[in-house]
């Protein structure tokens, strides 16, 4: 069964409940270990194929979110991963030896990957190694686009005792006002997300896939089961939301609904099938005919009957 | 708060002056207190637009949209029969117990006045524009006091005060003018804007200082009392000295 | 003044004579030692946010290029770029070396970030000082996007002798056949090249303009004198256009009024405001109100009036 | 070869069978010979199409679509009035003085025959298709003779090259058809088909293997001479062993 994630950073899930409850497993915002006021406003602006985000890990650090947050979270009776991030080995080490105490986290994401801090991804490996000698709990190591050959990384992170891979971060982006062309974040340049990493990610989840035997959470301008059912095929066993939520909170219920039709369309027993047609590996079963795609309408993110909530 | 986003049809789009008043049918959507704010979003766009509730007709949900980028062109283009998908009523309202009301506009700024006004009693308000095209927008609010570019609206605000020291502004538009409202009255109510990708909390996108901390306009407002977003407000000019003063607001 | 170039691989002047005589340079294809059948078809495929290819560097060999290429493309009376490839540094030196003595070249950009064949990205400095014994030609270097610092390799390539800048090659990306799931491409992954590709070139034209003081070809996803405009501000002193020829073979024509039209209607003097704007470096002109956009319609890169040629 | 697309009007769009024929003002549009063809784009694809010209009446230009993918759906869709960019004509039509011409067809590959057959003063037609359905749009073609599934369009074409060895096969249909025919005729011309980006030239995407070597499609082609695309064709079957060998053409 696939599970449906929020990506890191793209829910709060103190302040939504409910769609934190709407989704498989709640992750977190990355938490390091000071706390970090983020990055001056303005800090979002949409690009015509995405949106560009300069929040810059913005969190209480690990003590306050441990002592002030986590029993808030547990609260929710969500599945819960915790994003650490760090600007050493040591510092994602020192993160992750506290949640490790914790037994309400299922998993740590490791983010060695935010283009929006100096970003260590040289270092996956020494901070993977680190990590995982800090805690027994399932590691993640989410990893950026931008780099020339991520199956080395993801190996890499492989080796130093990675549990899974989250593909991927955001691509770096530029926005220029349209009537000032200055740029429109504050830190100029910022992660690129949505429909615009959507091909990149899923071509670094199809060559983690081929590279590495981990599981791999996939992301990267999800918005219909079509995009999910891609990222299956391409070798996700998870998939998160990102960008997605902001304009459509009840997504993941969404995304689940049409990921199962989309699978059923095809004659798929499991999305195992999708993931064996598009890598070659075994002739898939019969497939019942393809009929006409989901068609959205003008706003394909919305429900088609009016519903509050 | 609600968190599932509503497809609505369009009923009409009107001028008003400058600005776009978007009709949109009002479905099971309540329309909140005056203040709160809908996340807006049409075809093409890929993030939707937070923007206050203006009217609130029977059976309806009424925009004012100031069309200054792709965001609120496209909104503004909309047409009867179309969809716009409508997330809300979202963040916090006016006050609607402030002693002795005034209302204060700047502006696109006078977006929540009208519902404001409405729900108060139609108190009075001080409005104003860079020009007189853009005043045309005035006639949405009963009991209103217009003044144009380059008159600013904190000087008749500043006389009102001087009368009524206990009068309340309950005031939005540009940062400037929300800068010098807050400068003649640390208890005014500011409705404050900061670009927001979700209007929920999920993006911290939309941090502005609040309180001396950066602190998310869509959950903290987007209506904050004075003192908190500006340090040196209130008795720090006294309102003969606003009305003089060199930063005192622009009406944009 | 600007100038209009075809981003190497997406012309052919021998092909159409009329569409590289409507570029103020004309680059070819990538030129490698040996000649390069290519990857095996299927080859391009539209992704929902750009395109994608794994065309792999056909091309004749640098000796049938010099012999049988290079004379018919010099009738053509072109300012000539010739884009150069391999898969060793000296590989490169050793076209550069050929290339050098024809003097109907005027620069040579160097290849060092192509997709679809093995990446020399951490090379690009040595290839560079390589070609760089090699000739006296000018040289462009082509960078890759996907880079976890642009900047760093941007600063080592003009360490090494670069006299250019050429951003950006394409992103690594993935389309899955709508109704099987399968890879539509033969290679599975490809080249992502267009809209999505535009905000990511315009992150890596703009601090690869503030790293370094070479002048910069840049392209990606540019389809209207606006974009090309943003390409300007961010930093680029000519503009490449790629993905769009394919479209609209005419579409140097249009950029350049367009791009013309952009600048004046932000009153720019020059495209040198628009990049002191975007970088904050000096307060420009009074500039005249920004009127609204330009208008595309339907088909935005299309010619309105129907001509034919 | 023209190097400029030009925006033109869809007249109209119309059901034939499973297919839909688009039909476009023709503007200054040079219809080409039976066999070129022209790049489509329509509004929301960032690539065009190839498209095979399929009718050419006073004034208009008419395209055969067989709606298979996001691009051929988006050109399908087209309704009176939308716009269309059209670059063409594009690669080299079919030889208009071959020996006896008969038109192969197999499914949408029918798109270049009526064009043909018209320039061609009503030559012979075999054409096969899938279903009854996609049948009807044997209506373009005159003088057709038609088989359906699991009939293949290659048995009445074995027929009549025993009864005439001198005629020229005209094919367009399926790859598999297109060996079929080359079995049969190393004469034939074939209609061959590609992903193409550019349509001239530029992209180096279109390439198959042509005198044994990967060459551009859209330069060389569309339609070459059977024997340079496939090597063991002609004689290498007799008709009457084509006919009923397994691999002979299936009327797609
Ligand atoms: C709580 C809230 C309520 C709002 N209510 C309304 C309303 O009722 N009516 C209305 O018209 N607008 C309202 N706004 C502002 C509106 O949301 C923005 O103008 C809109 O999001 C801009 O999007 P865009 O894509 O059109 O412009 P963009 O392309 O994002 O920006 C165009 C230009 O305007 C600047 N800009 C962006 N946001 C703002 C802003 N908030 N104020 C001034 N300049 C800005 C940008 O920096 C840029 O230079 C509200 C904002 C908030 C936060
Ligand atoms: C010279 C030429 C002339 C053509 N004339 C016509 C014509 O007159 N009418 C017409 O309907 N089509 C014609 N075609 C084919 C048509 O161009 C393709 O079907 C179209 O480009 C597919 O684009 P798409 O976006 O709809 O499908 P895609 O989304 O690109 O593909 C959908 C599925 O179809 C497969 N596919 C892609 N191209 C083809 C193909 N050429 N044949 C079979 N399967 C394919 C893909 O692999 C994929 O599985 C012609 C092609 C060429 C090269
Ligand atoms: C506003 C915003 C904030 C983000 N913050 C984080 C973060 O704190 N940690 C992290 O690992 N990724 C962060 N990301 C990246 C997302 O988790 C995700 O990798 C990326 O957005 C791609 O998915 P999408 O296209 O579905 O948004 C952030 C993305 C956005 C848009
Ligand atoms: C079909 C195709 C072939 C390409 N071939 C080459 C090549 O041979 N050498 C090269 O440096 N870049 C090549 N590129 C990359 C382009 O030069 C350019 O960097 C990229 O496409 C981005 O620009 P665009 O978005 O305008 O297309 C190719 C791109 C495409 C689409
Ligand atoms: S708008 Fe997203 S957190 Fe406020
Ligand atoms: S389609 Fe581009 S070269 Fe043939």
């Amino acid at each position: 069964m696939t599970r449906i994630l929020n990506a890191s950073g793209c829910l709060d899930a103190l302040a939504v409940p409910e769609v934190a409850r709407s989704l498989d497993v709640f992750v977190t915002k990355t938490v390091t270990p000071l706390p970090r006021a983020g990055n001056d406003p303005v800090r979002i602006a949409e690009a015509d194929v995405g949106m560009l985000n300069s929040i810059g890990l913005a969190n209480p650090g690990i003590d306050a979110f441990v002592r002030d947050h986590l029993p808030r979270i547990e609260a929710l009776g969500v599945v819960l991963w915790v994003s650490v991030g760090g600007f050493s080995a040591e510092g994602f080490a020192h993160c992750c030896a506290i949640l490790d105490a914790h037994a309400s986290i299922e998993a740590i994401e490791l983010n060695v990957s935010c283009p929006n801090v100096t970003a260590p991804a040289d270092e996956a490996s020494s901070i993977v190694a680190a990590a995982r000698a800090a805690t027994s709990k399932p590691l993640y190591a989410k990893l950026s686009p931008a780099l020339p050959d991520i199956t080395a990384v993801a190996r890499a992170a492989e080796h130093a005792g990675a549990d899974g891979l989250s593909l991927t971060n955001t691509l770096r982006g530029l926005v220029l006002d349209r009537g000032t062309l200055e740029p429109i974040l504050a830190t100029a340049t910022g992660g690129l997300s949505g429909p615009a990493l959507r091909p990149v990610a899923l071509a670094a989840v199809y060559a983690c896939a081929q590279a590495s035997d981990l599981p791999i959470v996939g992301m990267g301008g999800v918005e219909t089961g079509e995009h999910a059912l891609a990222l299956v095929a391409a070798g996700a066993s998870d998939v998160a939301l990102g960008t997605v939520l902001f304009a459509d909170p009840a997504a993941a219920e969404r995304v689940r609904v049409e990921l199962d039709a989309s699978a059923r369309r095809r004659g798929f027993a499991s999305t195992d099938d999708a993931f064996r047609r598009a890598h070659g590996l075994a002739s898939p079963r019969p497939n019942a005919p393809v009929g006409p795609q989901e068609e959205h309408g003008l706003l394909p993110i919305m429900a088609t009957e009016p519903v509050s909530l | 708060m609600s968190t599932r986003s509503v497809a609505l049809r369009v009923r009409a789009t009107e001028c008003v002056g400058m600005y776009t008043l978007l009709r949109v049918q009002r479905g099971p959507i309540d329309p909140g207190l005056p203040g709160q704010f809908f996340m807006l979003r049409a075809e093409g766009l890929l993030l939707p637009r937070p923007m206050s509730l203006c009217t609130a007709a029977a059976g309806e949900l009424g925009f004012l949209i100031d069309p200054i980028g792709t965001g609120t062109e496209t909104l503004a283009r909309l047409r009867r029969g179309d969809e716009v998908a409508v997330l809300g009523p979202l963040g916090h309202g006016f006050p609607l117990d402030a002693t002795r009301p005034v209302l204060v506009g700047g502006g696109i700024g006078i977006a929540p006045l009208p519902y404001l006004s409405e729900t108060l009693g139609r108190p009075p308000a001080l409005l104003g524009f860079r020009s007189d095209a853009h005043a045309v927008a005035a006639e949405l609010v009963p009991q209103a006091d217009v003044v144009i570019d380059p008159v600013r609206v904190t000087e008749p605000l500043a006389d009102l005060l001087v009368a009524s020291p206990e009068a309340t502004p309950l005031a939005c538009g540009p940062e400037p003018m929300l800068e010098a409202v807050a400068r003649l009255a640390s208890h005014a109510w500011l409705a404050h804007e900061a670009p927001m990708a979700c209007g929920y909390g999920a993006c911290y996108g939309c941090v502005v200082p609040i309180d001396g901390e950066l602190k998310r306009l869509c959950l903290e407002g987007p209506t904050v009392r004075a003192s908190r977003l500006y340090e040196h407000c209130g008795d720090a000019l006294s309102p003969a000295q606003a009305r003089t003063a060199p930063e005192a607001g622009v009406a944009a």
